[in-house]
């Protein structure tokens, strides 16, 4: 195993995929060389395998989408970028009332597997349109999937399966993540939707996140780590979600916060929630807490940011208090 | 190009294709009829666009399709569906919300697909066609399998983001797709001139560096002519061509409401003009002999009649279903 | 007190609003008489006002909510139509990247208050895109207000409320109550966001709902009225809601159904069960039950959509289920 | 209209709209460059969409201004919100992140507003300020205000469905606003004609009866006048109009970026014709003196470092400002 970015293990699920099969293409804004897409994640793949399987669209994120989901339904595997999240706005009606509805409108006598390719920003001072954590508006239309690594094997893992999915996943691939490097597999490399990860073992208290705030997590877990023993699961998938493993650990640790970066009020961490209390009424030691983020829009300066974004510290303030049965 | 000169465009029209498309003309008029019959006599009660006014057009276009190829329509679509080759029966119990349906009762009138005959998309979003219909012309060009996407839309279609986005993107890749405007002069109950300030609508294309064309929608070979040379010069590699077909919906938006917003000499002066009458009178005229018109009425209102029997008579979906063709995986809850 | 419908109640409303403040306009597609809109609401108010005041936008969503909030910004109090709420999907940017977050992201310097009404739809055979509750979606936009009313006289109240406001709303009229009549105060009403409203009293068991699941969940209630006393809370506001009136219910009865149209994954419902449950931690006797619309698109046959819709029948089962103690 | 005699054009212009074209270039082309100098110098690190090459075309659209006239820019605004008026400390405050900025740190580069200088909206998301200047116009035409609407947006912008249904818009309800777009011959890293084919961008007014011109961005007088023009049509209620202003983006896309995707004498050629140099020649042959000209760049420069001193030296916001401005009401968590 090679230790490389999340950028590049992207961009080697996308270059292995290519290979493989010669009906997967790309579209997006700017993708092509020499720039290889706004965060250089297909770089060297128009070089490769040429202008025609890489598509570099105008600005019309609803023609990118609706280019996609026709080409999807002919029998082709497009992968499309939206540059950045917050840019679903544009092309949710695409993406939600076609898309994901055609198999079902049609009775299943058509069918859309593509993927959606998204960067999902936050952090770095990108303000209030280029800084949302949308997954909530995508788990909550049937028909997607959706999907958010947190490592550069998770991230070539999860965007070769999305591609082979007969059906539309939408992949949220984390900004800040993608310079981070880590261990990835050489060969194909596969997660099933629904397969969460345990990155971190424990039995007193579970935490439940996806994305960015897995590490955020894995640095709680390790500041309390002297008083108590966390284990952090990393969903991957959000559609579908692995509540057996999620319930598993519950039951054992009977302490449960659940973390993501969106803002918290309608986000997706009310419906891990929801599901738990019901699963595990009796069981469960103290009040599932969620940490994410404030309710408000993604402010820009550092200092409002930062106070936004749900932070390692505030994990282990809910970490501390599930284990004292407080909420 | 304007309106052309319609008995001479009609004669370089041969026979074969006049009678396919009086056929088709037939056969979209009657289950059209069909319908408002069972929904004014209490058969059915379903949201229904009537595409009564616009057959020829829809017949016309078809004509100008080539099997495998794709068609993309909308809510008011049945003349599109059935021109294109979806199954009556299929489609009535589809409209019908029927378990054997083309959709298994999932999809009913507003998003009709029938795959094996390329009817692939019919959408209830307003211009939201467009872009997937790229989608498919993609397809086929980058498999270089030489087929055109058609794709049906209104006139108020043309005033969304969608519409513009997709006729760039279609222009600057030379994607084999016609847009076929079916501009019938009202989006619901506002005339298009209300909602625009474009002469033509085809006037539009030249932004998008791509042809357009406006035609007498109610004339069959005119539209004929001018979708087929849309579709050659798609299937040749020459790209997308905005086609405008001027017609009128006599039912007007959805079937049932009052139409007091028309002006009645403007519903009258449509009505005189009925495409559908035009065509016969104009094949009769031609030669054609009026037992053969006949026998082609006779014979699809047979069809159309045992369809609409074998979709009253056919049973609903059941519930448990509903959790099929959500994902490719059946779900629970 | 006169009985009218909901669509003469919410007519009412636009009418003594645009006679109080001339700043108050509409704008929507197909919205001037001899019509008066897709579903006659803002019927008569062109031949009152004339077409200045009620303007007939193209078929251009975006363009209609982004001249609403241009407008609002400029001091007027524009009522935007979106005929159905299936078509937030071609709008969604304007609303929630634009109009919800216009506000803070000037820092106050700039404000948007506007409305936008829009149909929801439901059970009534529109197909899958004609027929969705999307109120999920906006009350994770932190900026935008959120009501759905169930009464005609609620209708009233709400939206002469949301003209009211200095922040955008958003209130979504649920098409099968239009027709419905219910008594409405003649004079001004006005509905102060968050405030739910007790529409059943009862101590058993706490309904929590909103919109046209209001009346199913008095069908429900009714129902099981021989064995157990129900009470019935009525959101109204679901962004800000009425955290206390439902925690003080909830407190009473000990056991909570939250009932929506809208699929239930990702649904308003998973919120609230996560801020009850929080909350109430070893003070309910029984799980969080919610009832909404099962996870697919919505159907269109009826035997589909009604069995995709949750039904009175489904909200008794509930009700006596969390009565047992069990999920 | 295409690119007019420009020596004659700017002849028309009277001196003191030279000078104040000059002095606006003046603060943009200094701003900037103050900001790619803390840029380099690592004293700030902010995401950076540098106007450099386009400042000659927003001073001279600024300079068609009223006060009480609204404007709308972008991410690549700050050209345009100096010569709307925007406070210079107050927005290299906010582009730094602080308190005392005009959205008090919550906006940043890509949402400055200062609506006390008609500077109401400032997007990130290509083509949506376009719709939202059709509403601070509709306002204008409801009250007889007077006051008319620039909105600025790049040649990519004219690809996005936003652009469209707000020029229409605009046009069938004759609004008050002149569409300015900045066609600096890319978007990102593309350019124009990869992602359309219309040979001049103001070629699609003419799809919604619309009159569009095109101008030469870089000289002051040729842009004045026609923004003036359809300033003056629009407050006299003849409707909006499409000006098309050719320019080029010397920073590339974001400031840092590589540029390798531009070919080099594509660069040099936009270089060699720097459009700041060039208006200050063109003053000095009109017999401006060059006295004159000094004291301004000296007088601004001086202010520009005081407004870098003033904005590097300011604090951050509180953070728990940021429950304020959500909405009207102060909300917790
Ligand atoms: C995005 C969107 N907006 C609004 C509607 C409501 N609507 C349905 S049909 C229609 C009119 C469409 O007019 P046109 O495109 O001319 O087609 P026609 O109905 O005349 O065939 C409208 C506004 C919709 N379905 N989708
Ligand atoms: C809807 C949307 N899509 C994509 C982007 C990413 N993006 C930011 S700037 C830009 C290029 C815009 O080009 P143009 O309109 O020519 O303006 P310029 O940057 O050249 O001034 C793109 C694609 C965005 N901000 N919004
Ligand atoms: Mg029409
Ligand atoms: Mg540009």
């Amino acid at each position: 195993m090679a230790s490389i970015t999340m950028a590049a293990a992207l961009n080697q699920a996308l270059d292995e995929e290519m290979d493989r099969d010669e009906r997967v293409f790309l579209i997006g804004e700017d993708i092509p060389d020499p720039t290889g897409g706004a965060f250089q994640v297909t770089k060297g793949l128009s070089t490769k395998y040429g202008l025609e399987r890489v598509l570099d669209s105008p600005i019309s994120e609803q023609a990118i989408i609706g280019a996609s989901t026709g080409a999807a339904m002919a029998g082709m595997r497009p992968v499309a970028e939206i540059m950045i999240c917050d840019f679903l706005g544009v092309c949710m009606d695409q993406l939600a009332n076609h898309a994901a509805k055609l198999r079902f409108m049609s009775g299943g006598a058509t069918t859309v597997p593509m993927v959606v390719r998204t960067m999902g920003s936050g952090g770095i001072n990108f303000g209030g349109q280029h800084s949302q954590m949308l997954e909530a508006w995508l788990v909550h239309t049937p028909g997607l999937k959706v999907c958010i690594p947190s490592t550069p094997a998770d991230a070539k893992g999860l965007l070769t399966a999305a591609i082979r999915d007969p059906d539309p996943v939408v992949i949220i691939e984390p900004c800040v993540l993608y310079s981070v490097p880590g261990e990835v597999p050489e060969s194909a490399h596969v997660i099933a939707p629904g397969t969460a990860d345990i990155k971190r073992a424990g039995s007193d208290v579970t935490v439940v996140t996806y994305g960015r705030q897995v590490h955020d997590a894995l640095a709680a877990a390790e500041a309390v780590a002297g008083e108590l023993s966390v284990e952090v699961i990393d969903l991957r998938w959000l559609q579908p979600w692995d509540v057996e493993t999620v319930l598993a650990s519950a039951r054992k640790t009977t302490r449960v916060v659940v973390v993501h970066q969106a803002v918290q009020r309608g986000g997706f961490g009310g419906e891990v929630a929801a599901v738990l209390q019901e699963h595990l009424f009796g069981t469960l030691t103290a009040p599932i807490l969620r940490v994410a983020g404030k309710n408000t829009p993604v402010p820009y300066a550092t200092e409002l940011e930062s106070f936004h974004i749900p932070s390692a510290e505030e994990i282990a303030t809910a970490i501390r208090a599930v284990a004292e049965g407080s909420g | 190009m304007s309106i052309t000169d319609t008995p001479r465009a009609q004669a370089t029209v041969d026979e074969a294709t006049r009678l396919k498309i009086f056929e088709t003309t037939t056969l979209i008029n009657l289950a059209d009829e069909q319908l408002r019959d069972m929904l004014m006599t209490g058969k059915i009660a379903i949201i229904y666009y009537s595409p009564r006014g616009q057959e020829v057009l829809a017949a016309a276009a078809g004509a100008a399709q080539r099997p495998g190829d794709y068609s993309v329509t909308t809510y008011r679509g049945l003349h599109d569906m059935l021109a294109g080759g979806a199954p009556l029966r299929e489609t009535l119990s589809e409209m019908l919300g029927k378990g054997n349906g083309t959709c298994r009762g999932k999809g009913g009138p507003m998003h009709i697909s029938a795959p094996e005959a390329g009817v692939m998309v019919t959408t209830g979003i307003v211009g939201a066609g467009l872009p997937i219909a790229n989608g498919l012309a993609l397809a086929s060009k980058m498999r270089g399998d030489g087929k055109v996407t058609f794709v049906n839309f209104g006139d108020g279609a043309t005033n969304i983001g969608a519409f513009h986005e997709a006729l760039n993107m279609a222009a600057i890749w030379d994607l084999p797709v016609v847009f076929i405007c079916q501009n019938n002069q009202y989006g619901e109950f506002t005339p298009r001139l209300e909602s625009q300030k474009c002469e033509n609508i085809a006037d539009r294309a030249a932004g998008y560096g791509m042809p357009g064309v406006t035609v007498d929608g109610n004339d069959a070979a005119e539209t004929y002519l001018a979708v087929a040379a849309a579709a050659e010069r798609a299937r040749r590699g020459g790209g997308p061509t905005l086609v405008e077909c001027n017609t009128f919906r006599f039912m007007g938006h959805y079937f049932g409401e009052t139409q007091e917003y028309m002006p009645a000499d403007v519903i009258a002066a449509a009505m005189a003009a009925d495409p559908v009458p035009r065509q016969r009178a104009q094949l009769l005229e031609l030669g054609t002999d009026e037992a053969v018109l006949a026998e082609i009425e006779q014979r699809v209102g047979q069809e159309v009649s045992e369809a609409a029997e074998f979709a009253l008579a056919s049973a609903p979906p059941d519930p448990q279903e509903l959790f099929d063709d959500v994902y490719a995986e059946r779900v629970s809850i």
